[in-house]
């Protein structure tokens, strides 16, 4: 048989990162400590330029390469762009983080890329292999991250029972793609969709492989029950690394979902869509609720993820393509106001002082009131107020939800937002109402400085024009 | 009950076995071996099925490097190796339960009729060489997987130095350059002072 | 003449702003000024208007000033109504306003004496007293000339808040603030069925101006309407009674008269004021102006006669035990204002109206005089200190003396005629519970005469009981306070002659409506032959001898031998204490009222808002949130099995979801 | 009439001022409150051709703005108002004017952001008013919420923290439900447009359940009953300027709501369960009445009496249906629904009023207990003055604008039911008596303690700001037919579409 | 003729060894690594075993990539588990609980 050389160019971003993530890490080890900075700017133009190749190489027709391995479609177009804008910011603001603890190593950046390229490649997986070989690409990049404060007991801890947790979903992920494989017969995606659609009636291995699927999912969404490590893991990992963790996989996992519910098992969305709604429920109540009693900031903003997971899940319980699309622009929009949140947390953080409880925030506004603006611009956007984008993600995911009938569980939601609205006034009231507690001079990068406050602007541009985005994400919907 | 069908539960049961014994055995060296075990006796089940490729593969892979390495890192963390599964019994009634039902779930599943009505494929001729077919397909059509395992190990492998790699502060070790750049300033230092009076 | 009904209630309006804002640049001079020549002007031009109506015999004037609003169709409009019940309560209210202006002067002479040194309030006082006396005209101006009840409604709430304002004047006497309060209030009672009725009208005739009511009223004097259950009401008694539960309110009838003798915390002008010519006379002067619709309700009629009885009875006691000459003067007036309201009941408008010019006359006289006594006595307002003032000031002496002849109905004086035609109209009235009324109204002349000359015994006879101090001081008053008792004595004794066409001529033809059924002054006037035979007429009647024995029981009592005053205390100590305690109405608001109202405001507040709904609503749901959250964050063990487990236990939750539900 | 975006100027102008007095900030002492000066009364200047320009003969929505907004949705940026909407806005720009002047020196702590708070807010105050796209008027409707937040939070009083998170929570929770119902509708119209709403055809029990999500929204912004309880707090932590702007304006949002989409969107759910609302309406008239009377904090006082003054509002509006089943004809509901008109607007200035008069006591004595009052006319005659008249006002007084919308509205409810009449029109006597009773403890009397005896009597600035609501309060009082003529024609158009039944 | 059941039942028991691993282990990280690695081979059990009886190579590839993913995942758990041991100077499940609630 002769082989046809596959079209590498929808690929030219993926190579690109990856070729600069190997730079990076050759030209780390010949360079010192003081011009660290070199692998820094390095790995950001790699960012720029990933992004700039995808849009370069960006088509509105799907396309599927690679025997089939591979497809790049308006979805992966814009999640890909996203993320590479999400991790240059969690880049830009984990810098002075890592300098002042002496973390500021090259393996950060190189993980950093190589997750990204792990995201890159989960994104336009268009077989379940690659699906899978990305996702343990971007998870072993994780664990390492976790663990990479070698000398913090709580990193390793928290790394550890990441990793553990991890490799049982991933093992049950697994066991689902088997039993897929098994009754579809094969790993394409488009192939397992043709093949489920010729059923006329799903023999129970299918519904039994859905359902570790849908676990699997669950895991790397951190929906309820399976959201047990995003507590520890946000506390544990360093600042920077629980910024990364909790923006831009977001996103990627979104697209897994995407690829592996919607696309491959659209047929059994009947099924799916009855689990997802038992974990978008608990996940909001759960995560709302518990997020109130936490004390430490890391904490809590974990919980609020857990919640915002569950708002993802419920757009895409649906199935429609509203659905999908709103419950992107909300994974979308949240990697960028959790970006904005923790960068928040770094920016009060210095040498010896994580700033990582709530009272840190007491007072901020009298100690830098342009940044107590954005945490206020991102506290709302967050709790889902207007003008605020975060409003218009849980708009667009109501309407989806309540398209189909589920206005029950559209009402469940809105109340428990209400119930978590609680604890991002709290944090307001914090920055806004009380004393300062110490009246250090915030001490931060101008670099980093500019990219928070467009962060936070963002949460204020989107939400006064959303249209755009929400335009993009119908389009990047292609069903 | 045909040949085939004795090996197979043969290795079958030596499998659950050794796994079993994985779980449970109180110290981690035995727990490593058990795990052998049980590779070689998977070892065996896949040659039934013709994956001879794959179960050399998990021999060599496995219990050449992996189980190696598992083993080397109990020995390194010289770990107590005396911890009496004490309250192992008391968890036992919550955990049998669990994984009684989740056995029992499963095997509802996968004794369906339709697993069972599968017709098994004939063997292939004797020309037939799983790896050869394996090997070409490994390198054309599954060549972007291929790839992206290269870049996990190469992650791994990263990730392994930069998490266990450490300088150790007390080896100490001379640096001609620093010393060949030595000035005498560094050395002594004169001071002025007015004499007693 | 449009311009002339307009000028009437806006110049003392006009003063009353100058006097009121520009207090300090016109200094007091200046206040009394204005604010006299706008009342002047005021009583001038209704001068006017009475030779215009009643000699020139003009034909009523009804029309609209401006437009207020319109809603729903309906006009809310300000205009004025002026027939001859109109100009005759312009020139009653304009006279005795002024004469009180003029008095004032000499009364608030020296009012700084009556506030703190340091108090800003009590610099301007002065000014700012004329200009609400001015304020007070024009209230009650408005109020009469009205030809819509949206504009009766604004005059008779403008006229409460003067009152408040007057009666509160001296703000730093806690008395005073808590009687004005009180005033208010109670008046409030009273408006509130007052609106009620307005409403009631509106929603079933559509419109407020008084004519398209007046002719729209007869097709509905049948309706009923239901009001509690089944219970079905005529409209028109439901309406009356409501209205005259605002008349009660401003006329101080039983049970709302309590405000009424505590008004007299404020200065004497403002007794004269709102006792005489203004605010009382509104409830009786609304009912007769309502007439038409009252007619068409006997049940209603039955209703104000029996108030008004009461009224006239049992607050003519309470005058007895008072020693404050003003309170004398006050509960006169509350029992007086009965006789009213029972001419109303008995459908005698026209007889009402006439008591009411009358008793406007010689209670201003009264009042003034009595204000005069006080001003020579220091302010000093207890009879037990006076006595023989007779031979110190001797104006006041005489016209007190007149006011009092009047007020007990003595013959040929004013108060006799329009008092008697009250009794003699309730005698043949068909009214039920005429006769209760008649004989309250008969005992009520004795009464009357008994308290009147038992004041005038204290005060003008009888050796001076004063201190020495004070008896050096006395003299008479200045012109300006006796000026307005001279001119005001006039009329209380010349009034009555004009009862000739007020009551039995055809003066109110087509203002009141009587139904010929209950016309009791139409039996009256068959046998009419002028003034003068109406008292020998009346000589055969029992009024005139119990008014008599009324003053002989006084000069007995009070004159001969005082000490009967104190044994009659001892011997009747009960009803003494009774009447002492003003039948124990004050008590019985504060308790009930007063007290359950601030207990019952208490407990909702502190069991439905604190409690309920704050304690346990809302913040119990946050409460219940913060335990649910400090529980279940303790599913979060840290330990990594529990975690798996908790994963385990999802996936086989989903599992079986698949394997056994599905 | 010139083409230019009056409304969106509205909107936007005092935005901008906000973020401008917010640039400008703290160094300067007068600089941001000059910026938050100019830019409101400019704003006030530009509503003035509201009603200048405004046809009252038709009950059409004027001055629109129509641009798309999100397409995706068809959410519209879509701006109009009308007989209802344009007097409110006009109270808003001219309110705010008020505030603005009236916190000049008294706000020291952060004056700027002060200043830009309240201009933000009326930017979107007006917004919520002007808006004719649901989702628009939404976003404005909960952004309202931040600066008020923040204003009662940072400038407030020693329970502020309590008090601002309640407020909010409070509204959050009863807006959310509203959200629901929108996106409800708009799946079923396909439109976000609020006039489409009204000619959406709904089931009874979509009616009623929408019905039930807007009260709880606008229940608790008036607020009605049982969720009344925030207000109280609000009031007495929030700082003057922020009690203003609360009684005068937010509150009056929630009565706007009844008209904008309850009645008009859902009448026969409406008229199912008009009952509800009269019956709410006539506790807060009667219950909070009686509660108003004891209070010992001058705040609390005034903030209970707003409830039940927005409890005329409440019944006003609701007593169309009972007077359709009494009377067969609809004589006599517009005067209930314009009577509701006439009180929110009057309410506006004679709260406004008496905030800012209990604010000049505070900010001398920097208490509001009534306790630690007495006697204050023998210092401060001429604030003696205008507190008796607001306090007048607030009980009702013919002559002032107080008297208007309680006369009318006790007018209709009488039409209705006798019942409903005579529980009504116990105002005039609770009114009364909890006005003057303060009046009585605080003006009145000797001068109770040396502080007191050291007041100092207005100042100039204080003056005007009173001066002008008295004036205000007098005119409308005096002749409400303008106002009232401006809002006939919708009035009468939104009652003949509500009569219509839907199902 | 041993049936695709058969197979598929002992990866279910496998599976479940492997899972009951994890929570049944108070004691030792290593072994939890352990059970880790015998779902992976249950799961390897069921892909040989459907691409056997599928007739296709797919499974037996993927199964190729699991175990190469099961390697490195193995090489970095245990560097983890190393760096937690070196901070901790244990590897108990039971110590790791420093971050709860």
């Amino acid at each position: 048989m002769n082989i046809v050389m596959p079209d590498l160019q929808p690929l030219l971003a993926e190579i690109f990162v990856l070729s600069m993530a190997c730079v990076v890490l050759i030209l780390d080890l010949f360079i010192k400590q003081r011009d660290r900075v070199v692998s820094y700017a390095l790995s950001l133009f790699t960012l720029f330029g990933g992004l700039a190749l995808t849009y370069i190489t960006a088509t509105d027709q799907p396309v599927i390469t690679m025997f089939g391995s591979y497809v790049q479609d308006p979805m992966s177009t814009l999640a890909k762009s996203f993320v590479f804008i999400v991790v240059i910011a969690v880049f830009m603001y984990s810098r002075p983080y890592l300098t002042e603890r002496d973390l500021f190593k090259g393996e950060y950046y190189v993980l950093g890329l190589f997750g990204v390229l792990g995201m890159m490649i989960m994104i336009s997986a268009h077989s379940l292999l690659s699906l899978y070989l990305g996702l343990e690409l971007l998870s072993l990049s994780l664990y390492a991250m976790v663990a990479f404060n070698r000398d913090s007991a709580v990193a390793s801890e928290a790394a550890m029972k990441y990793f553990v947790l991890g490799a049982l979903a991933s093992g049950m992920l697994l066991y689902g793609i088997s039993m897929i494989y098994g009754t579809t017969g094969s790993l394409d995606i488009d192939a397992v969709a043709a093949s489920i659609n010729n059923k006329e009636e799903f023999e129970i291995g299918l519904i039994f492989g859905l359902s570790f699927i849908v676990i699997g999912l669950g895991f790397k969404f951190g929906a309820v029950p399976f959201h047990m490590w995003i507590p520890d893991v946000y506390h544990g990992a360093p600042t920077s690394v629980t910024l990364y963790i909790a923006t831009a996989p977001k996103i990627a996992a979104f697209v897994m979902a995407m690829r592996l519910l919607a696309e491959s098992l659209g047929g059994v969305q009947a099924d799916w869509s009855g689990m997802l709604i038992i974990l978008a429920v608990l996940s909001i109540a759960l995560g709302n609720v518990v997020a109130i009693a936490q004390t430490n900031l890391k904490r809590m903003l974990a919980y609020s993820t857990i919640s915002h997971v569950g708002f993802i899940l419920l757009g895409i319980i649906p199935g429609t393509a509203e659905g999908y699309s709103s419950a992107m622009f909300y994974a979308l929009t949240y990697a960028v106001m959790a970006a904005g949140s923790f960068g928040t947390i770094i920016l009060l953080s210095r040498k010896g002082f994580e700033a990582d409880t709530l009272d840190d925030l007491k007072g901020l506004n009298q100690r830098s009131p342009w940044f107590a603006f954005m945490m206020l611009l991102v506290m709302f956007s967050l709790a889902g107020v207007p003008p605020m984008v975060g409003f218009y993600a849980k708009l667009a995911v109501l309407k989806a939800v309540i398209d189909v009938n589920l206005v029950w569980l559209a009402i469940v939601a809105v109340v428990f937002s209400v119930i978590g609205a609680f604890y991002y006034l709290r944090v307001i009231k914090l920055m806004y109402f009380d004393e300062p507690a110490d009246e250090t001079a915030l001490s931060c990068r101008t670099d980093m400085q500019i990219a928070l406050s467009i962060n936070g602007l963002a949460m204020l541009v989107l939400g006064l024009f959303p249209g755009m985005l929400m335009t993009a994400c119908m389009n990047a919907i292609t069903l | 009950m045909s040949f085939e069908k004795a090996i197979f539960y043969f290795f079958s049961i030596m499998l659950v076995f050794a796994a079993f014994r994985v779980i449970t055995v109180r110290n981690p060296v035995h727990a490593a071996f058990n795990l052998v075990w049980a590779f070689f006796t998977s070892a065996a089940i896949w040659m039934l099925m013709e994956a001879e490729f794959l179960a050399i593969t998990l021999v060599l892979v496995y219990v050449g490097a992996v189980m190696v390495l598992f083993l080397f890192v109990v020995m390194m963390l010289d770990l107590n190796l005396a911890p009496v599964k004490e309250g192992f019994a008391q968890y036992l009634p919550v955990a049998l339960p669990i994984a009684g039902l989740m056995v029992f779930e499963m095997m509802l599943v996968v004794l369906d009729q339709h697993f069972k009505s599968v017709a098994a494929p004939e063997r292939h001729g004797a020309d037939y060489s799983n790896t050869h077919e394996l090997g070409r397909v490994l390198y054309t059509e599954y060549v972007y997987a291929f790839e992206i395992a290269s870049v996990i190990l190469l992650v791994a492998i990263i990730a392994a130095i930069a998490l266990t790699m450490r300088k150790r502060p007390e080896t100490r070790h001379q640096n001609p350059a620093e010393q060949v750049k030595v000035k005498r300033n560094d050395r002594l230092k004169v001071i002025k002072m007015d004499a007693e009076s | 003449m449009e311009y002339i009904y307009l000028a009437i209630p806006l110049a003392p309006l006009l003063g009353a702003i100058i006097a009121g804002l520009f207090s300090g640049a016109i200094g007091r001079k200046g206040a009394h000024t204005v604010t006299i020549l706008g009342v002047a002007t005021a009583f001038a031009l209704s001068l006017v208007c009475l030779k215009h109506h009643i000699i020139d015999g003009a034909a009523a004037y009804n029309d609209t000033v401006y437009t207020w609003m319109v809603s729903d169709g309906i006009r809310f409009e300000v205009g004025f109504l002026v027939d001859k019940l109109t100009v005759l309560m312009m020139n009653v209210v304009t006279f005795v306003s002024l004469m009180v202006h003029i008095y004032t002067i000499g009364y608030m002479a020296d009012d700084a004496h009556n506030w703190p040194k340091e108090s800003l309030a009590g610099k301007n006082s002065y000014q700012r007293f004329f200009s609400y006396i001015a304020l007070f005209t024009f209230a009650m101006l408005m109020l009469v000339m009205s030809n819509n009840f949206l504009q009766l409604f604004f005059g008779w709430e403008a006229v409460g808040l003067v009152s408040y304002l007057l009666i509160g004047f001296w703000s730093v006497r806690p008395t005073a603030i808590f009687a004005n309060m009180k005033a208010f209030l109670v008046n409030r009672v009273g408006d509130f069925g007052f609106l009620l009725g307005i409403a009631a009208i509106v929603a079933y005739f559509n419109s407020l101006d008084y004519w398209d009511v007046f002719a729209a009223a007869p097709a509905m004097s049948d309706l009923q309407i239901s009001i509690l259950g089944d219970s079905s009401w005529s409209l028109m008694t439901v309406i009356c009674i409501l209205l005259f539960i605002g008349a009660m309110g401003k006329s101080a009838q039983v049970p709302l008269h309590v405000w009424l003798p505590d008004s007299m915390e404020g200065p004497t002008p403002i007794s004269a004021l709102i006792h005489a010519a203004t605010m009382v006379t509104a409830g009786i002067f609304m009912v007769a102006r309502m007439s038409p619709l009252f007619e068409l309700s006997t049940t209603a009629l039955s209703f104000v006669l029996i108030i008004g009885a009461i009224t006239a009875l049992f607050m003519g006691f309470l005058g007895l035990v008072q020693h404050d000459i003003k309170r004398v003067v006050a509960y006169s007036t509350l029992s007086q204002l009965g006789y009213m309201t029972v001419a109303l009941g008995a459908s005698a408008y026209a007889a009402g109206i006439f008591h009411l010019m009358t008793h406007a006359f010689f209670k201003a006289l009264l009042f003034l005089g009595a204000g005069s006594v006080i001003i020579a006595m220091h302010h000093d307002q207890d009879m037990r200190n006076m006595g023989g003032l007779r031979k110190y000031m001797p104006i006041t002496w005489l016209t007190s003396l007149i006011g009092s002849l009047a007020l007990i109905g003595t013959p040929f004086f004013s108060g006799f005629f329009s008092k008697d035609t009250i009794i003699e109209a309730v005698k043949h009235s068909q009214t039920p519970g005429a006769g209760f009324a008649y004989i309250a109204v008969l005992l009520g002349v004795f009464i009357t005469a008994l308290y009147s000359f038992r004041m005038y015994f204290l005060v003008f006879h009888g050796k001076p009981r004063m201190d020495e101090h004070t008896r050096e001081h006395l003299h008479e008053t200045p012109w300006v306070v006796w000026v307005p008792l001279v001119l005001l004595a006039i009329p209380s004794i010349f009034a009555g002659y004009w009862i000739d066409p007020v009551v039995f001529g055809d003066y109110f033809k087509d203002i009141i409506y009587v139904a010929p059924a209950n016309d009791s002054l139409a039996t009256l006037s068959a046998n009419y032959h002028g003034a003068v035979g109406f008292v020998t007429h009346a000589f055969h009647g029992p009024a005139v001898y119990l008014a008599a024995a009324g003053v002989f029981a006084a000069w007995l009592i009070y004159m001969k031998n005082p000490h009967w005053a104190d044994k009659a205390q001892q011997k009747a100590g009960f009803i003494y204490r009774i009447l002492v305690n003003k039948y124990y109405a004050d008590d019985f608001n504060n308790a009930v009222f007063g007290g359950g109202t601030r207990g019952l405001g208490f407990a909702l507040w502190q069991l439905g808002d604190r409690l309920l709904i704050d304690g346990i609503i809302v913040n119990g749901s946050a409460r219940v949130v913060g335990w649910w959250a400090a529980i279940l964050r303790h599913i979060q063990t840290g330990y990594l099995y529990h975690y798996a487990f908790a994963m385990i236990v999802g996936l086989l939750a989903l599992v079986s979801w698949t394997v056994f539900l599905r | 009439m010139l083409d230019l975006p009056l409304l969106s100027l509205l909107i936007w102008v005092p935005i901008l001022g906000g973020i401008a007095a917010l640039i400008v900030g703290d160094r300067e002492p007068w600089g941001a409150r000059t910026i938050a000066l100019i830019f409101s009364v400019i704003t006030f200047l530009l509503s003035l051709p509201l009603w200048g320009w405004f046809d009252s003969s038709t009950a059409a929505m004027q001055f629109q703005e129509l641009q798309p907004w999100i397409t995706a949705f068809n959410i519209n940026y879509h701006l109009g108002v009308d007989g209802i909407s344009m007097p409110l806005i006009i109270l808003t720009t001219f309110t705010t004017v008020l505030v603005v002047i009236a916190g000049w020196e008294v706000i020291k702590f952060k004056a700027h952001q002060y200043m830009a708070a309240f201009l933000i807010m009326e930017g979107l105050m007006i917004g919520v008013f002007s808006a004719l796209d649901a989702i628009l008027f939404y976003v404005f409707w909960e952004g309202m919420l931040i600066p008020m937040f923040l204003i009662i939070g940072v400038w407030g009083g020693p329970r502020r923290v309590y008090a601002t998170i309640k407020f909010f929570l409070y509204t959050f929770l009863g807006s959310v439900f509203m959200l629901i119902a929108l996106v409800y509708m708009y799946l079923q119209g396909d439109s976000m447009a609020i006039l489409d709403y009204h000619t959406l055809q709904l089931g009874m029990t979509e009616q009623i359940l929408i019905f039930l999500a807007f009260l709880l929204a606008f229940a608790v912004k008036v607020p009605m009953f049982p969720v009344h309880t925030w207000l109280p707090d609000a009031h007495v932590e929030a700082p003057t300027g922020g009690s203003v702007i609360l009684a005068a304006i937010m509150l009056k949002i929630g009565g706007y709501g009844f008209l904008r989409f309850s009645l008009p969107i859902t009448p026969d759910a409406a008229m199912e369960l008009d009952w509800l609302v009269i019956t709410l309406s006539l506790i807060a008239v009667v219950y909070i009445g009686f509660v108003a009377i004891v209070q010992q904090d001058m705040k609390k006082l005034i903030a209970y009496s707003s409830i039940a003054h927005m409890g005329f509002v409440t019944l006003g509006f609701f007593l169309i249906f009972s007077i359709i089943q009494n009377n067969g004809g609809t004589q006599g509901a517009v005067l209930g629904l314009e009577g509701g008109m006439v009180q929110m607007i009057s309410h506006g200035f004679i709260s406004g009023a008496l905030f800012l008069c209990v604010g000049v006591l505070y900010d001398r004595m920097h208490s509001r207990q009534i306790a630690d009052y007495g006697g204050v006319i023998n210092t401060m005659p001429v604030f003696g003055g205008f507190m008796v008249l607001f306090a007048m006002a607030n009980s009702g007084l013919p002559g002032t604008s107080g008297f208007i919308g309680e006369f009318m509205v006790v007018l209709a409810s009488f039409k209705a039911d006798f019942w409903y009449a005579f529980l009504a029109a116990t105002t005039l006597i609770l009114g009364a008596a909890y006005s003057l009773w303060l009046v009585k403890r605080v003006v009145f009397g000797e001068v109770a303690n040396d502080n007191v005896a050291k007041l100092q009597d207005v100042n100039g600035r204080e003056f005007f700001v009173l001066g002008t609501l008295a004036v205000a309060v007098l005119v409308l009082g005096l002749w409400p037919a303008p106002l009232l003529d401006v809002m006939h024609a919708t009035i009468e158009n939104l009652l003949a579409h509500v009569t219509v039944s839907k199902l | 003729m041993i049936t695709l059941a058969e197979y598929l039942a002992l990866g279910a028991v496998l599976f479940s060894l492997g899972v009951a691993g994890i929570f049944l282990n108070r004691k030792n990280v290593i072994i939890l690594l352990m059970a880790i690695e015998l779902m992976l081979l249950a799961v390897n059990m069921n892909f040989v075993a459907f691409s056997h009886f599928l007739n296709d190579l797919a499974g037996q590839v993927f199964v190729f990539f699991i175990l190469t993913v099961a390697a490195a995942e193995a090489a970095i758990g245990l560097a983890i588990l190393v760096v937690l041991f070196r901070n901790l100077q244990t590897i108990n499940v039971e110590d790791l609980k420093s971050m709860k609630g």
